[in-house]
């Protein structure tokens, strides 16, 4: 419709084409475009559902590039206590940057064996997934521990604060991840591939990529950056 | 809402379908593409911060770009978000969540180092008077 | 260890009367509810209809009680407070002593904004978005109903603070260090952090779920440039709520993270910089108020066209200022602290975006002026409320730029010329919009309209009261008196806080003509019957539906050919004399009801109570059971139940019925 | 003593000037002892029935001689023009656009309308320009008024002076709930009660020993906020002797209603007799004076130290004593103790 569009225009239209469209049948109508793309009627529950998680994702995105903030406001704040440089393993980091990254491809593989609709593969690497993240957490928790021990609790300083905050709310999701996972192998073992299942699936693989993408960014500017300023 | 709820959709993606269809890639080879491919710029970050092969103060630069290739790594072989028609509303949402993100952190800073600046602690003042 | 952690009996307020009364009577008030609903035998119905439904109408509906509920104990605070000013003058310290009156106005803010506000408009929204983009619901159901029982028990914890232990002390967005555990070591705080953070997953999820329904769920044919401009400032007001929400959590988690694990991220020791929470608030806080006001935007946008018999104005221009609003937005939360020095370049960098936002509002303004230029306008109750707000919201728009130029906040921050700034954009802008809307829409949800001559009174009342309460906050502003305070020293200022008092009072009736009209309304339903679903002449597709909508909204969806669908169909019938052809009714799969939303905001409250009193078993205890639920929700399999062609076929046929070539040949008379 | 407007202009109209030979803490002692409150009352009635008289527009600009618009100082003045160009500018829009919201919605009333009906009329490129540059060219103004204001008005930027003329260095330190002011210079310091040379800069650095505050005298302008940890600046000076209301406008807890303070700018040469009086009178304000300070509680008359413990401001501004100690334990950890006023 042109900005000159009057209501008696769209009336006519109304005239010739009738007020119904084809809702339920998606590709027998008139239009050409897509739809979820306002031409077509509503879009498929596949799409609105992944789309939907994507905004959560992005949304949990968000959140973290708040506590990133937080992060870089405080990063000098040690109030006398040990600084990233004294604190950071970077081997230790290197190892845990591996296993989430396996654990993406794996994560990506078993996706595409849920695709094939193979069980057994599927579950393989689904598993293989969760042994990553669980061995990444393992890893955090261990860092975690240590720099406890050694007084550097997020207690020390504004910076640990920040520190521990950022990097624990990774590794909480990661957690969360590894739970949800575990229920979704059960259902997938029980259920079998159903659409719905499959569609909680596209949502977990989504969430496990962001997770790594999220580290990404905390590796470089927590890690990589702290252990060399 | 409707029936027919769970084909694959060629004119409209949900985030993170695969939709190779023309690159000639199966599914497999681009998850594993694109897993060597952050290998690499992984390994890259790690050797760069841990080595004096780069001028000094060039190494948050470099380590930020790499950062941000592999985040596009993973957004493309992993996310399969393209430039695709199909794609276009994951994309602009993505645009969106990368725009706040930006406000949100670029924002705080560049506050913060303001107040900090001016708000200057007794010890600073004491510095920048005497 | 304790078992109950901190709770004992002294957390219960008996030696100070006001707060044991009020929460006694609402106490009372609910358990008599519940009793009188059981002795009825109307639970099952109400479980079955209202508290597991997945309806998107019936979940707006619920958002709205909640709200009027929340509004009315907010003006309960709001009526305190100024009678305890009026009381408090020239040494006299009122009936409210300061660790009292702290916790109401902490408690007044808080509530309006997030249990008054917010689901008053996430109501609408959930209610009017899906008609009016004309599909049958939500993208997300069953989360619908999930975010608004989060929302419920966000509220339940805020007014359960006013009987077991106390409210934040320290106003509605709880500055550190006042709020870290060194100065606020009461319950109070963690009452404000977890009520929002429940209250937050809810409303992120609304979020979610309405702009994924807005830009995936469309009637076909309904391009973005055909949505009606209510759905564009909704899905800019989700956009904003998937924006800013997740900093609201950071912060708050933050904040947690002081009080419950001895971080330091906003402490006066061990580097914190309690600078930093203000900085993160307000990049929420400045953007939530658009989130409250946009939506409001669009309601009017619709009493306008509507009821001057017009289409909007310049619909583009309205997209595009709804959109550049929606952006700029988000770069302005500076404004709020211009006093924390952070110089010139940054607080005039801030100022000059805040004022921007004037622009695409006045283009909105200007725009609604010409929609009513050459219409022919019908004074219901809605088009009152729009036109009290074009006048208010204005004034209060204009005292927002005042205090966007730095130099000028400089003398005016914090002063109650703030405090007036800030109620009449709300209440000019926010309420009187909802209040609109809520007349506008009520005969489509309920199938009769409000009574006119009650709504007629609420207005009047509300609008003077409105004026007499804040023009003299205005004045008082400017004679350098802060918000906040107790009691007041200054005898200069006393005629003006006896004036506001006085201004209270009448809003007070205000507020019963608005409760009498609901109570008159229902008593006289079959008079003011909406039998067409068609009550205002509308334009937009709710009104194809009938009053109230049956489950399914729509029988059939229509194909969108332009810009106001509705009423090009009705254009369209009434040339042709009579409705179009049946449609080929089918049967309709609609989502099954659940209680999934009942069930996990019961183990979020028993989470957010345990965690405020320190009863970590409890905490466990919920977490469980939150997992538990989520497992069994997530292995159910049939969501969906099937509606049978015939059934939609009566409902439709019914519809047809009552709009034959009489009402049409009436509509074709009507300007 | 709450220092009332009322008194406040009893005192200007007496003449600041004789009252302040009472000097210092002195004058507070006198107001208080005539000031009792049967007097304030009768006055403060006659306060309500002049205000309730005035119809609100005029009484606006009558009760300004008290407000923010009666400056008394350089920054408040620029302050002031700012406010009321930027209020000006505004409402010659703002003004016309409600007249005409009302005019419209009375003029096309769909029971006695007059103007033609235009039932498709919803797009004119003419009007749009119009829309959208109206409100663009204004605040195109006010960008430019935003940019020069809040560069020229920077609280941290210090004020010009006249020859010879150093400003006087102020420190502030807000605690639960008073206000604490320190001269380095001097080697003084008094508590709610700040007294300054008239016609002379005065440059205050502030900070908080406990949560944040602002600083503000409305009448000269400018407020600032106080925080922890921190120090932050702002320039303000009085042009003429005179009394001004102070007060915290950042809310900080039960106290905060009574944390205000008096200024008393006076001549330059009274300020150097009220140095000199103080100077050496009563307590000193030593670590321990400061810790009893730091206690949660109200002033209600103000009071001075004769002698400072050198660089007490920077120790309380680096944290290098401990911060103000919130509520004191003893009691059940979610009731909070009222307010224990002095
Ligand atoms: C949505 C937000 C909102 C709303 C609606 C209001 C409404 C009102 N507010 Fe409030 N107010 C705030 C948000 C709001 N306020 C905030 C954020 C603060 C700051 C808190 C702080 O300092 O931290 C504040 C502070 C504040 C103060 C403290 C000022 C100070 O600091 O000294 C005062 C004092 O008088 C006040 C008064 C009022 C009054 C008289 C109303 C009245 O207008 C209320 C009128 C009543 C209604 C509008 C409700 C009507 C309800 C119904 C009619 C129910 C029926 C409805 C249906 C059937 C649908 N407010
Ligand atoms: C719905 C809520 C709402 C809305 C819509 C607004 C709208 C605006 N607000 Fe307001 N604001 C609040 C709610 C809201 N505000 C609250 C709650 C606070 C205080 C919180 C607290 O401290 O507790 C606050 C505080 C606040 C401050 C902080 C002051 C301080 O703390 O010292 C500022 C400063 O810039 C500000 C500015 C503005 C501006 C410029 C707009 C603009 O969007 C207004 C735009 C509208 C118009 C200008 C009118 C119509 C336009 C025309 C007719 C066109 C022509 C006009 C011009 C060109 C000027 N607001
Ligand atoms: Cu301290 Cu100079
Ligand atoms: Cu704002």
């Amino acid at each position: 419709m042109s900005q000159a569009a009057t209501p008696s225009d769209v009336a006519s239209v109304y005239l010739q084409h009738g007020p119904y469209g084809q809702g339920h049948d998606p590709h027998g109508h008139g239009h050409a475009d897509a739809r979820g793309h306002g031409e077509g009627g509503p879009a498929p529950k596949r799409v609105i559902v992944g789309y939907g998680f994507w905004i959560f994702l992005l949304s949990d995105i968000v959140m973290f590039s708040a506590f990133f903030a937080a992060y870089a406001v405080l990063a000098h704040a040690t109030a006398g206590g040990p600084t990233g440089k004294q604190l950071f393993d970077l081997q230790r980091v290197a190892i845990e940057t591996g296993c989430l990254l396996v654990s993406s491809f794996t994560c990506g593989l078993g996706y595409v064996a849920a695709t094939r609709r193979r069980q057994l593969e599927t579950q393989f690497w689904m598993l293989v997934t969760g042994l990553l993240g669980l061995a990444f957490v393992m890893l955090e928790v261990l860092e975690f521990y240590e720099m406890i021990q050694e007084g550097a609790g997020p207690g020390r300083s504004a910076f640990l604060s920040a520190f521990f905050a950022l990097v624990g709310c990774h590794g909480l999701h990661v957690t969360v991840g590894g739970l949800w996972l575990g229920t979704m192998m059960a259902q997938i073992w029980f259920k079998g591939f159903r659409p719905q299942i499959m569609r909680r699936l596209l949502c977990f693989n989504l969430f496990w990529h962001a997770l790594d993408i999220i580290w990404v960014a905390l590796f470089t500017i927590v890690y990589l950056l702290g252990a060399g300023a | 809402m409707s029936g027919h709820d769970d084909e694959w959709e060629y004119d409209d993606a949900a985030p993170g379908d695969e939709h190779a269809g023309g690159s000639g890639f199966s599914a497999i080879q681009v998850y594993l593409l694109g897993f060597l491919l952050a290998i690499g710029l992984t390994v890259a970050s790690f050797w760069i911060a841990g080595s004096n092969a780069i001028w000094g103060p060039g190494i948050p630069a470099a380590l930020l770009a790499l950062a941000v290739a592999q985040m596009g790594v993973h957004l493309v072989f992993f996310l399969h978000i393209t430039s695709g028609p199909e794609n276009t509303n994951n994309t602009l949402a993505l645009a969106f969540g990368v725009l706040i993100v930006l406000v949100i952190v670029v924002g705080s800073v560049w506050i913060m180092a303001h107040l900090n600046h001016n708000l200057m602690t007794m010890d600073q003042l004491m510095k920048a008077q005497h | 260890m304790r078992l109950l952690g901190k709770l004992d009996w002294s957390a219960i307020p008996l030696d100070q009367p006001i707060p044991l009364i009020a929460s006694a009577t609402a106490g009372g008030l609910v358990v008599a509810v519940v009793i009188y609903a059981w002795a009825k035998g109307w639970w099952p119905y109400l479980w079955n209809e209202w508290i597991t439904s997945v309806d998107h109408k019936r979940i707006g509906v619920m958002y709205i009680i909640l709200a009027a509920l929340m509004l009315l104990r907010g003006f309960a605070d709001a009526v305190m407070m100024r009678s305890q000013q009026a009381l408090a003058l020239h040494g006299a310290q009122g009936y409210l002593p300061p660790e009292h009156y702290d916790q109401v106005f902490s408690a007044h803010g808080t509530i309006m904004i997030f249990f008054g506000g917010m689901p008053l408009v996430i109501g609408l929204m959930n209610f009017a978005v899906p008609l009016q983009l004309g599909v049958r619901d939500v993208a997300f159901p069953t989360w619908n109903n999930v975010g608004f029982w989060l929302t419920a028990t966000g509220a339940l914890l805020v007014n359960l603070s006013l009987g077991i232990g106390e409210f934040a002390r320290t106003g509605w967005l709880p500055y550190p260090p006042l709020s870290e555990l060194a100065y606020s070591p009461g319950v109070g705080v963690d009452y404000y952090i977890w009520a929002l953070q429940i209250s937050g997953v809810g409303t992120l999820s609304t979020g979610i779920n309405l702009v994924t329904t807005i830009l995936k769920m469309r009637a076909p044919g309904m391009s973005y440039l055909r949505m009606p401009v209510f759905c564009w400032t909704s899905l800019a007001a989700n956009l904003l709520i998937i924006a800013v929400f997740p900093i609201l959590t950071a912060t708050l988690a933050m904040l947690g993270l002081d009080r419950y694990l001895g971080f330091h991220f906003f402490t006066n020791d061990a580097g914190g910089n309690p600078m930093m929470f203000v900085n993160l608030i307000w990049a929420w806080g400045h953007p939530e108020v658009y989130i409250l006001i946009l939506p409001c935007f669009g309601i009017f946008s619709e009493v306008f066209s509507t009821f001057s018999g017009k289409p909007l104005f310049g619909y583009r221009s309205m997209v595009a200022a709804t959109l550049f609003i929606c952006i700029v937005s988000l770069m302005v939360w500076l404004h709020h602290f211009f006093t924390m020095g952070a110089g010139g370049d940054v607080n005039a960098a801030f100022g000059i975006a805040t004022s921007i936002i004037a622009v695409g509002t006045g283009v909105k303004i200007y725009n609604w002026l010409f929609t009513m230029y050459g219409g022919r306008i019908r004074f219901e109750p809605p088009v009152l409320w729009a036109l009290g707000f074009m006048v208010t919201f204005v004034i209060g728009g204009m005292t927002g730029v005042l205090l966007a130029v730095p130099p000028a906040d400089f003398v005016l921050h914090n002063s109650l010329f703030l405090v007036a700034h800030f109620h009449n954009v709300i209440i000019g802008g926010v309420v009187f919009g909802a209040f609109a809307g809520y007349e506008y829409w009520f005969p489509k949800a309920f199938g009769f309209r409000l009574h006119k001559g009650w709504g007629v009174a609420a207005f009047w009342l509300t609008l003077t009261g409105f004026v007499a309460t804040f023009t003299p906050l205005y004045i008082v502003g400017m004679e350098g008196m802060t918000r906040r305070l107790q009691h007041v020293d200054n005898p200069l200022w006393d005629p003006w806080i006896i004036l506001a008092g006085l201004g209270t009072i009448v809003i007070g009736a205000g507020v019963a003509a608005q409760l009498i009209q609901l109570v008159v309304s229902i008593r006289m339903r079959d008079q003011l019957r909406d039998v067409t679903g068609d009550p205002w002449n509308g334009r937009t597709l709710e009104w194809v539906t009938p009053s109230p909508p049956p489950t399914f909204n729509f029988p059939v969806l229509h194909d969108v050919h332009g810009e106001e669908a509705y009423w090009g169909m009705k254009q369209a019938a009434i040339a042709q004399e009579r409705l179009y052809d049946e449609p080929d009714y089918k049967p309709i799969e609609m989502p099954r009801n659940s209680p999934t939303g009942f069930v996990t905001a019961f183990f979020a409250a028993i989470i957010g109570f345990a965690l405020i009193w320190h009863i970590w078993w409890l905490v466990a205890l919920g977490l469980v059971g939150a997992y538990a639920t989520f497992v069994v929700f997530a292995w159910r399999d049939e969501d969906e139940y099937e509606i049978p062609a015939e059934e939609v076929a009566r409902v439709d046929r019914a519809r047809r019925a009552a709009r034959g070539p009489e009402w049409l040949a009436s509509m074709g008379a009507q300007p | 003593m709450q220092p009332t407007g009322v008194q406040l202009r009893r005192l200007q109209s007496a003449g600041p000037a004789t009252r302040l030979t009472f000097e210092g803490i002195g004058l507070f002692r006198s107001s208080d002892s005539n000031g009792g409150r049967p007097g304030m009352k009768r006055v403060s009635i006659k306060a309500i029935r002049r205000g309730v008289a005035f119809p609100p527009l005029f009484a606006l600009a009558a009760c300004s001689h008290q407000g923010v618009l009666d400056t008394a100082g350089p920054i408040a003045a620029g302050e002031r023009t700012i406010l009321l160009n930027s209020l000006v500018i505004m409402l010659a829009i703002v003004i016309p656009t409600i007249a005409a919201t009302l005019g419209f919605a009375f003029w096309y009333r769909a029971d006695r309308p007059r103007g033609r009906y235009l039932p498709e009329w919803a797009y004119s490129g003419r009007v749009e320009m119009v829309v959208w540059s109206i409100p663009i060219l204004v605040i195109l103004f006010l960008a430019g008024v935003i940019w020069v204001g809040s560069h020229d008005l920077d609280p941290a930027k210090p004020l010009p002076a006249a020859k010879n003329v150093r400003p006087l260095e102020v420190q502030v330190v807000s605690l639960d709930w008073k206000w604490l002011f320190i001269y380095p210079e001097q080697g003084v310091a008094s508590v709610n009660q700040l007294v300054i040379p008239a016609g002379v800069p005065v440059h205050f650095s502030l900070t908080s020993a406990s949560v944040m505050n602002a600083f503000f005298i409305h009448r000269l302008g400018s407020m600032i906020y106080t925080m922890n940890g921190m120090v932050t600046q702002v320039n303000l000076q009085a042009d003429k002797p005179g009394t001004y209301w102070g007060q915290s406008a950042q809310f900080s807890g039960d106290g905060f209603s009574d944390m205000n303070f008096q200024t008393l700018a006076v001549a330059p040469a009274e300020f150097a007799g009220w140095i000199a009086k103080t100077k050496g009178q009563g307590a000193a304000l030593d670590s321990a004076a400061y810790a009893g300070l730091a206690q949660q509680n109200t002033v209600k008359r103000p009071y001075s130290y004769g002698a400072v413990q050198p660089g007490l401001f920077g120790q309380i501004a680096m944290q290098k004593v401990a911060p103000g100690p919130g509520p004191q334990a003893g009691r059940a950890a979610h009731v909070s103790p009222r307010i224990s006023a002095q």
